[in-house]
C-alpha cells in the first residue's frame, strides 16, 4: 500500500471515527435517559420522533444555539479552554482502539482501527491520564467556590483510581504478553474445555474486571462516584458556570469517556470481537464488529442500570475505598497471576 | 592412625566460661557462677586428662591447625596446636593445679564483691595459659604470653578501688612490656631468618646448625632476647621486681598465676627453645647466671620479710630461680621437674597462707600470728608438708627436684651449686621461720586482729579464729598428698630409682647438641658418679636440715636472737629489709627520668606546644575566616541556587575547556 | 526530511513552552506550558523510536507529576508573582548570558558530534526488552527506587497531614 | 536523518531554561517546576543517547529520573504545603528563615 493510499484510508477512518462517536455519545445519553426513566416509573423522551429518537437531535440544536455566556472575574483563557481540553482528550483516544477485526473491501486490506500502536493500551492510558486537565482548568478557571471543589474532587479521585485502574490490567497484560490492544484479543481467541471461551474474565481476571469496572467508574465521575459534579452539595460541581455549546462538551467528553472505557473493557476482559460467526464471507467480516458493539452496549447498560440504582459515595469513603481496599486487591492480583502464568510457562 | 584430639577445645572451654560469667554473671546467683567456672575448668582438666590416656597412642610430637590465621608472602602462621611430653605435663599441671585453686576460690572469695568477675578473669586467665601451652608457634604462644598478662594484671588490681593494687597491677603490667618488648624482637629474628615461627620448622632447621662459639651469634642475640622475655614474665633479675607486688591480689590469684603456673611460662619457653639455646652456649650461661643469682638474691630478702605472702612471694622467685639454674645447665628435664613440683607445694603454700589470711580475718603480719596449729589443724598440716616439701626434706617432692637441679648444676660448676645449697639453705630457714612463726609460740595477734576484724576492707562475717571451709581444704589436701608424692615420679638412679620423669620427657629433650651428662652418665664412670652424687644429696639435705634447727633455734627457741643479730649486721640488715633497694635504684634511674621525659618533652613540649598549637590554631583560623564569609548565608534560596549554578557553570566551562584543548 | 521536520516543529514547540514557563507570572500559565513542554517531548522521543519511553512520559509527568502540581497551585490558590528590581536585574544580565551560554554550548556540539546522527524509527524499544533489562539487569536500582518511592509517599503523608486535624481526607496521588 | 547533536541542543536549551526559571522565579511551585524542566532536559540527552548507542539503558535511566521525579514531586509539594500552612506566602525571598 502507497503512501496516498494510506492517507485517504486514515482519513476516512478518521471521520467515520468521529462521526460513530458522536452519534454514539448522542444515542447514549437518550439511552440513558429512557432506561433511566424507566427505572424510575416515567417514560423518559418520547415527544422528539418515535420513541423520542430524535430528542439528541434537539438537544444539539439547543445547545448550538443558545446563548454563550461567560461569567464576570473568570480567567478566561482556560475557562474557554478547558472544555475543548476535555472533549479532545475524550476523543483522540478512540484512535486506537479496534472496533474489529481485519476487513477486505475490494483491493484493500485493512484493520478496523484507525492506528494500530503496539503500546496501544498505554496510550488510551495516557490520553485518559491528560482528560483530568479539562476538569481541573474547567473548576479552576471558573472563580467559582463549587466549581473550584469539584475541580479539586475530580483531579484527586481521577489521579487516585487512575492507579487501581493501570494495576487492574496489569494482570490481562501478563496473560497477554503485549500492550497492543489486538494482540491482547488475539489472545483471547478460541474456547478451553469445550465450550468456555477464552475471555480474560474467564481465565482467573474475574477479580481485575471487577476492580476495572469499579475504577472506571471513577474515572469516568459516574454514580456513584460523581462527586466532581454533585448536585446536592456542589450545584454541578466543575461545570457550574458553564452553559450552552461549552456545557455541552463536558456532556460530550463524559460519554465519550465511558465509550472509550466499555470499548476497553470488551476488548481486554470480554474478548473483543470474538464470537459465533455464520453465514456468507461477507456476513463473516461483518459479525465480529457486532459482537464487540453488542458487548459495548452491554457496558453501556450497566452503567446506566447502576446509575438508576446506587447511591452516591461520601468523598472520604471514596478515597478510603481506593486507596485502602481496591489498591492493595490489584496489586494482589498481580502476584497471584504472575504467579500462574510463571509457574505454566 | 593419629586420633583426632581436638586439643583447640581445651583452651576454649575455659573461654565460654569466662564469656558467661563476664557478660552474663552479674545476674546470675553465686552457686551459678561457681557453677560455670567450675564446670568448664574441670570439663578443661578432664580433656586434659583424656588426652593423657590417649597419649601413649599418639606419634609424637602431635600437631592439629585449627585454622590459617596469617599468610604474607611465604611466612604463614595458623593456629595451630601443638603436643608433646612437655606440653603434656604443663597441660595437666595448669589444668589440674588450676581446677583445684579454682575450687579453693570459691571458699576464699565467697564473701567478696565481683564474685562473677573474680572468676571470668580466672577462667579467661585458663584460656590464655592453655593457649600458651599449647601453642604450635611462637606467634600463638605469645597470644597467650600477653593475654596472661593481661589477666594477671586484671586479677592483681581485682580491688581496684585500693590504690596499692591498682598500682600494684599496673607496675606488673609494665614491668613486663619490657620483657615482651625482647620476646618480640627475638620472635622478628626468627621471622627474617627461618621465615617461619613455627616450633617444627624452626626447630628442624637449627638442629642443623653447629653450636656458635663465642659470646655473639644469631641464635645466641635470639637466645637471648627471649631470655628477657623469660626474665619479665618468670620475674628473674633484673625484672622481678613486679611479683612482690603482686601480692596484692586475691590469695588464690597468687597461687594460680604467681606461684604454680603464668610464672613459670618463661621456664617453659626456655625449655620449649631448648634446641635453640642448645647451640647458643653463651645465653644458656647466662641463664644460669641469673638463675643461681636470682635464687640467693630473692632467698635473702625472703629472710627478712615479715608479710607471709610476701616472704611465699620471694620464695617463688628464688625456686623460679632454681629451674633457670637447671635450664641454664642443660637439664631442661629437671627444671621442668621443678617447675611441676613446686606448683603442687608453692600453690600449696599460698593456699595454705591463704587459708591462713582467712582465718585471721585478713591479718597478713606473721608477726601478729602464732600459735595456730591447734586452732586449724588442718591448714597446719597442709602446710607442712608443702613447708618440707620446698625446704627440700625426703621424701617429699621438692627435694627430688632440687636435688636433681643442684646434681646437675655441680656437673655444670661447683660454684652453681655451692650457692645453690646456701639458698637451699636460706629456703629452709626462712620457710621454717615462716612455719614457726605462724604456727607455734604463742598467739599474738589477739587485739589486733579483733581491730582488723572489723576495720579490714574484706573482713569475713563471722568471727574469731576458725578453719576454713571444706571446699578450701579438700584443695589443700590433694595438693599436700601431690607435695608429698609427687616428687616420686624422678627418683633419681642415685637412690636407686630409675628417674622415670627424666626418660618420659627425653624424647623432647635428646635433640640436645652437647649433652655431657648424658655420655658421662653411661659407662663405667657411673659407679663413682653414683657415690658422688649420694655425697652431694647428704649435702642438701644437711642444708634443709641446718634451716630448720637455725629456724628453731632462733624463733622458738631464742625469740631475741634474732633482734640482736639484726642489731650486729645493722646496714646489710637494713638493705635486705628494704629488698636491697632495687624499687628505690630503679624509680631513680629508670622511672623518674621517663616521667620526667614524659611530662616536660612529650606532654608540654610536644602535645600541647605542637599537637594542640596546630588544632587550636586551625581553629581559630577557620573561625576567622567563617566570621568574613558566614555573610554570604542571605537565607535567600535563589543566591544559594546562584551559587550553585555559578559553580556548576565553572566546571562546565573547564570541561569545554579540556575538551576544546 | 519527514523526521527533521516533525523534529524541528516539536522542538520548536519545546523552546517556546520553556520560554513561556519563564515569561509567565501565573504558576498555573507556567505549568499548562510545562505540560506543553513534556508533550512536546513525548513526540520527540517518539521519533527517537522510544514510544514506551514516551508513554511513560504521558502518563506520568504528564498524567500524573503535573496533575499534582496543578492540584497544589488550585489549593494554595497561588496568586500572581510580583516583580520587584532584583529580578529585573536578572532578566538584564541574565538573558543575555543564558542565551550565550546556550549559544556557546550549541557551538561546541555542533563542532564536536557532526557526523553523528539518528534516524527515524532506528531503535524501537520494544516493552518486553525493556521489561528484561529493568527487571533482570537493573533490578536492585528498580528495588531501590521502589522503596523510594514507598518512602516520599509515606514523607508526602506526613508533611501535608495537619497536626491537629483527625479527618484528613486529602491524598497526594 | 536528525543529527544527534540536534537533540542534545534541545536538551541543553530546556537544562538551561530550567536553571534560570530557578534562578529567577519567585514562585515557589514554579521554581519546582524548573526543577521539572532541567530533569526533562536530561531525559532528553539520555533518550538521544540511547538510540545513538543502541542500547536501552539510556532509557533505562529515563525511567529512574521520573521515578525520581515523581517521588520528589509527592514530598516537594507536600512540604510546600506546609510552608504554606505556616507562612502564608509562596515567596521564596519572603521565606528566609534560615538567614544569619
Amino acid at each position: 500500500m502507497d503512501l496516498e493510499t494510506f492517507v485517504i484510508i486514515s482519513v476516512i477512518k478518521i471521520v467515520a471515527g468521529v462521526i460513530i462517536l458522536l452519534t454514539a455519545v448522542a444515542y447514549s445519553v437518550w439511552l440513558e435517559r429512557k432506561v433511566v426513566g424507566h427505572i424510575q416509573n416515567r417514560w423518559g423522551p418520547t415527544r422528539v420522533g418515535p420513541f423520542g429518537l430524535l430528542q439528541p437531535m434537539a438537544d444539539g440544536i439547543k445547545f448550538l444555539f443558545k446563548e454563550d455566556l461567560t461569567p464576570p472575574h473568570v480567567y478566561k483563557p482556560l475557562y474557554i479552554a478547558a472544555p475543548m481540553i476535555a472533549v479532545i482528550f475524550a476523543l483522540t483516544s478512540i484512535s486506537v482502539i479496534p472496533i474489529g477485526n481485519w476487513i477486505t473491501i475490494g483491493p484493500i486490506h485493512t484493520p478496523l482501527q484507525i492506528t494500530d500502536v503496539n503500546v496501544g493500551l498505554l496510550v488510551v492510558l495516557g490520553i485518559t491520564s491528560l482528560g483530568v486537565y479539562g476538569v481541573a482548568l474547567a473548576g479552576w478557571s471558573s472563580n467559582s467556590k463549587y466549581s473550584l471543589l469539584g475541580g479539586l474532587r475530580a483531579s484527586a479521585q481521577m489521579v487516585s483510581y487512575e492507579v487501581s485502574l493501570g494495576l487492574s490490567l496489569i494482570g490481562v497484560l501478563i496473560m497477554a504478553g503485549s500492550f497492543s490492544l489486538r494482540d491482547i484479543v488475539d489472545a483471547q481467541g478460541g474456547t478451553f474445555l469445550g465450550f468456555i471461551p477464552r475471555w480474560n474474565i474467564f481465565q482467573g481476571q474475574f477479580i481485575a474486571f471487577f476492580i476495572y469496572l469499579i475504577a472506571a467508574y471513577a474515572e469516568t465521575n459516574r454514580i456513584p462516584f460523581d462527586l466532581p459534579e454533585a448536585e446536592t452539595e456542589l450545584v454541578a460541581g466543575y461545570h457550574t458556570e458553564y452553559s450552552a455549546m461549552k456545557f455541552a462538551m463536558f456532556f460530550m467528553a463524559e460519554y465519550a469517556n465511558m465509550i472509550t472505557v466499555a470499548c476497553l473493557a470488551s476488548l481486554l476482559f470480554l474478548g473483543g470481537w470474538h464470537g459465533w460467526l455464520f453465514g456468507p464471507a461477507w456476513l463473516q467480516e461483518i459479525l465480529p464488529v457486532f459482537w464487540f458493539l453488542l458487548r459495548v452496549f452491554v457496558f453501556l447498560f450497566i452503567y446506566i442500570w447502576v446509575r438508576g440504582t446506587l447511591p452516591r459515595f461520601r468523598y472520604d469513603q471514596l478515597m478510603a475505598f481506593g486507596w485502602k481496599f481496591l489498591l492493595p486487591l490489584a496489586i494482589a492480583n498481580i502476584i497471584v497471576t504472575a504467579l500462574i502464568v510463571a509457574l505454566r510457562s | 592412625m593419629t586420633p583426632d584430639l581436638h586439643l583447640w577445645i581445651v583452651p576454649v572451654l575455659p573461654l565460654i566460661g569466662a564469656a558467661i560469667n563476664g557478660l552474663l554473671g552479674r545476674r546470675f546467683s553465686r552457686q551459678a557462677v561457681a557453677g560455670v567456672a567450675l564446670g568448664f575448668c574441670g570439663a578443661a582438666f578432664a580433656m586434659a586428662l583424656g588426652v593423657a590416656i590417649q597419649f601413649s597412642s599418639l606419634s609424637l610430637p602431635y600437631t592439629e591447625t585449627l585454622a590459617h590465621w596469617i599468610r604474607a608472602g611465604s611466612f604463614q602462621a595458623d593456629f595451630a596446636f601443638y603436643l608433646d611430653q612437655l606440653s603434656l605435663v604443663m597441660l595437666l599441671v595448669v589444668t589440674g593445679v588450676g581446677f583445684l585453686i579454682h575450687i579453693y576460690s570459691v571458699g576464699y572469695m565467697w564473701e567478696e564483691g565481683g564474685f562473677y568477675r573474680f572468676f571470668s578473669y580466672l577462667n579467661l586467665f585458663m584460656f590464655f595459659m592453655l593457649t600458651l601451652v599449647l601453642a604450635g608457634n611462637y606467634l600463638l604462644m605469645f597470644i597467650g604470653w600477653e593475654g596472661v598478662g593481661l589477666a594477671s594484671y586484671l586479677l592483681i588490681g581485682f580491688w581496684f578501688t585500693k590504690d596499692s593494687a591498682a598500682s600494684a597491677g599496673k607496675k606488673a603490667f609494665i614491668v613486663n612490656r619490657i620483657g615482651d618488648f625482647g620476646f618480640l624482637i627475638a620472635l622478628f629474628l626468627l621471622i627474617k631468618h627461618f621465615d617461619s615461627l613455627d616450633y617444627g620448622q624452626i626447630f628442624a632447621t637449627v638442629q642443623h646448625l653447629s653450636p656458635e662459639t663465642g659470646g655473639s651469634g644469631l641464635l645466641t642475640t635470639i637466645g637471648l632476647l627471649l631470655l628477657v622475655g623469660a626474665c619479665g614474665k618468670s620475674a628473674q633479675i633484673p625484672l622481678y621486681v613486679w611479683l612482690p607486688d603482686a601480692m596484692e591480689g586475691p590469695t588464690p590469684v597468687s597461687a594460680l598465676i604467681h606461684a604454680a603456673t603464668m610464672v613459670t611460662a618463661g621456664v617453659y619457653m626456655v625449655a620449649r627453645s631448648h634446641v635453640i639455646f642448645e647451640r647458643a652456649p653463651m645465653a644458656l650461661t647466662v641463664v644460669a647466671i641469673i638463675g643461681t643469682l636470682t635464687a640467693l638474691f630473692a632467698a635473702t630478702i625472703g629472710v627478712c620479710q615479715t608479710d607471709i605472702k610476701k616472704v611465699l612471694a620471694y620464695s617463688t622467685i628464688s625456686q623460679l630461680g632454681y629451674m633457670f639454674l637447671g635450664c641454664g645447665v642443660g637439664a631442661f628435664s629437671a627444671g621442668i621437674f621443678h617447675l611441676m613440683t613446686h606448683a603442687f607445694f608453692k600453690g600449696l603454700l599460698f593456699l595454705a597462707a591463704g587459708s591462713v589470711i582467712h582465718a585471721l580475718g585478713g591479718e597478713q603480719d606473721m608477726r601478729n600470728m602464732g600459735g595456730l596449729r591447734h586452732k586449724i589443724p588442718w591448714t597446719f598440716w597442709t602446710m607442712t608438708a608443702a613447708t618440707f616439701a620446698i625446704a627440700g626434706i625426703p621424701p617429699f617432692a621438692g627435694f627430688f627436684s632440687k636435688d636433681e637441679i643442684l646434681w646437675q648444676a655441680y656437673q655444670a660448676s661447683w660454684v652453681y651449686w655451692l650457692i645453690g645449697v646456701f639458698t637451699a639453705f636460706l629456703t629452709s630457714f626462712y620457710m621454717f621461720r615462716l612455719w614457726f612463726l605462724t604456727f607455734f609460740g604463742e598467739y599474738r595477734g589477739a587485739a589486733a586482729a579483733h581491730e582488723d576484724h572489723s576495720a579490714a576492707s574484706h573482713a569475713h562475717g563471722h568471727g574469731g579464729i576458725h578453719e576454713s571451709p571444706k571446699v578450701m581444704l579438700v584443695p589443700l589436701a590433694i595438693l599436700a598428698a601431690l607435695s608429698i608424692i609427687g616428687g616420686w615420679v624422678g627418683v633419681p638412679k642415685a637412690l636407686g630409682g630409675d628417674n622415670r620423669f627424666e626418660a618420659f620427657l627425653s624424647p623432647v629433650f635428646q635433640t640436645r647438641a652437647n649433652a655431657p651428662q648424658e655420655q658421662s652418665a653411661e659407662g663405667a664412670a657411673a659407679e663413682t658418679e653414683r657415690g658422688t652424687e649420694l655425697a652431694f644429696t647428704g649435702i642438701s639435705v644437711a642444708a634443709g636440715l641446718a634451716g630448720l634447727y637455725l629456724a628453731w633455734l632462733l624463733y622458738l627457741r631464742r625469740r631475741q636472737l634474732p633482734q640482736k643479730i639484726a642489731h650486729v649486721f645493722g646496714g646489710f640488715y637494713q638493705a635486705v629489709l628494704h629488698k636491697y633497694y632495687v624499687d628505690e635504684f630503679y624509680a631513680i634511674l629508670l622511672v623518674k627520668p621517663l616521667i620526667d621525659g614524659s611530662t616536660k618533652i612529650l606532654w608540654h613540649g610536644i602535645d600541647q606546644g605542637v599537637i594542640d598549637a596546630t588544632v587550636d590554631n586551625s581553629a581559630d583560623a577557620a573561625r576567622g575566616v567563617s566570621d568574613s564569609i558566614r555573610h554570604m548565608q542571605s537565607g535567600n534560596i535563589r543566591s544559594y541556587a546562584s551559587w550553585v549554578a555559578a559553580g556548576a557553570g565553572a566546571i562546565i566551562i573547564y570541561m569545554i575547556w579540556i575538551g576544546a584543548r | 526530511m519527514l523526521h527533521l521536520i516533525l523534529f524541528l516543529v516539536f522542538g520548536a514547540i519545546c523552546v517556546a513552552g520553556a520560554v513561556n514557563l519563564l515569561v509567565q507570572t501565573h504558576p498555573i500559565n507556567s505549568a499548562l506550558s510545562l505540560i506543553a513542554v513534556m508533550g512536546s517531548l513525548a513526540v520527540e522521543y517518539l521519533l527517537l523510536g522510544a514510544e514506551f519511553v514516551a508513554v511513560v512520559q504521558v502518563i506520568i509527568y504528564a498524567g500524573a507529576i503535573m496533575v499534582l502540581f496543578v492540584f497544589v497551585i488550585m489549593l494554595l490558590n497561588a496568586g500572581i508573582e510580583e516583580r520587584t528590581k532584583g529580578s529585573r536585574v536578572a532578566l538584564l544580565v541574565g538573558v543575555p548570558g543564558v542565551v550565550l551560554g546556550s549559544l556557546l554550548g550549541a557551538w561546541v556540539l555542533l563542532q564536536h558530534s557532526g557526523a553523528s546522527s539518528v534516524s527515524l524509527g532506528a531503535m524501537p524499544g520494544p516493552p518486553k526488552e525493556i521489561a528484561q533489562l529493568l527487571f533482570h539487569d537493573f533490578l536492585l536500582p528498580f528495588e531501590v527506587t521502589s522503596i523510594l518511592v514507598l518512602i516520599a509517599i509515606m514523607g508526602a503523608v506526613v508533611l501535608a497531614a495537619r497536626p491537629e486535624s483527625v479527618h484528613v481526607t486529602k491524598k497526594e496521588g | 536523518m536528525v543529527p544527534l547533536s540536534y537533540y542534545l541542543i534541545l536538551s541543553g536549551i530546556l537544562f538551561t531554561c530550567g536553571v534560570t526559571g530557578f534562578l529567577i522565579k519567585r514562585n515557589i511551585i514554579t521554581i519546582f517546576m524548573s526543577i521539572e524542566l532541567m530533569l526533562n532536559g536530561v531525559n532528553l540527552s539520555f533518550v538521544a543517547f540511547a538510540a545513538q548507542w543502541h542500547t536501552l539503558s539510556g532509557q533505562i535511566f529515563v525511567f529512574f529520573v521520573m521515578v525520581v521525579a515523581a517521588a520528589e514531586a509527592a514530598v516537594g509539594l507536600a512540604i510546600i504545603i506546609a510552608v504554606f500552612r505556616t507562612s502564608e506566602t509562596l515567596n521564596v525571598d519572603h521565606i528566609n528563615l534560615l538567614k544569619l
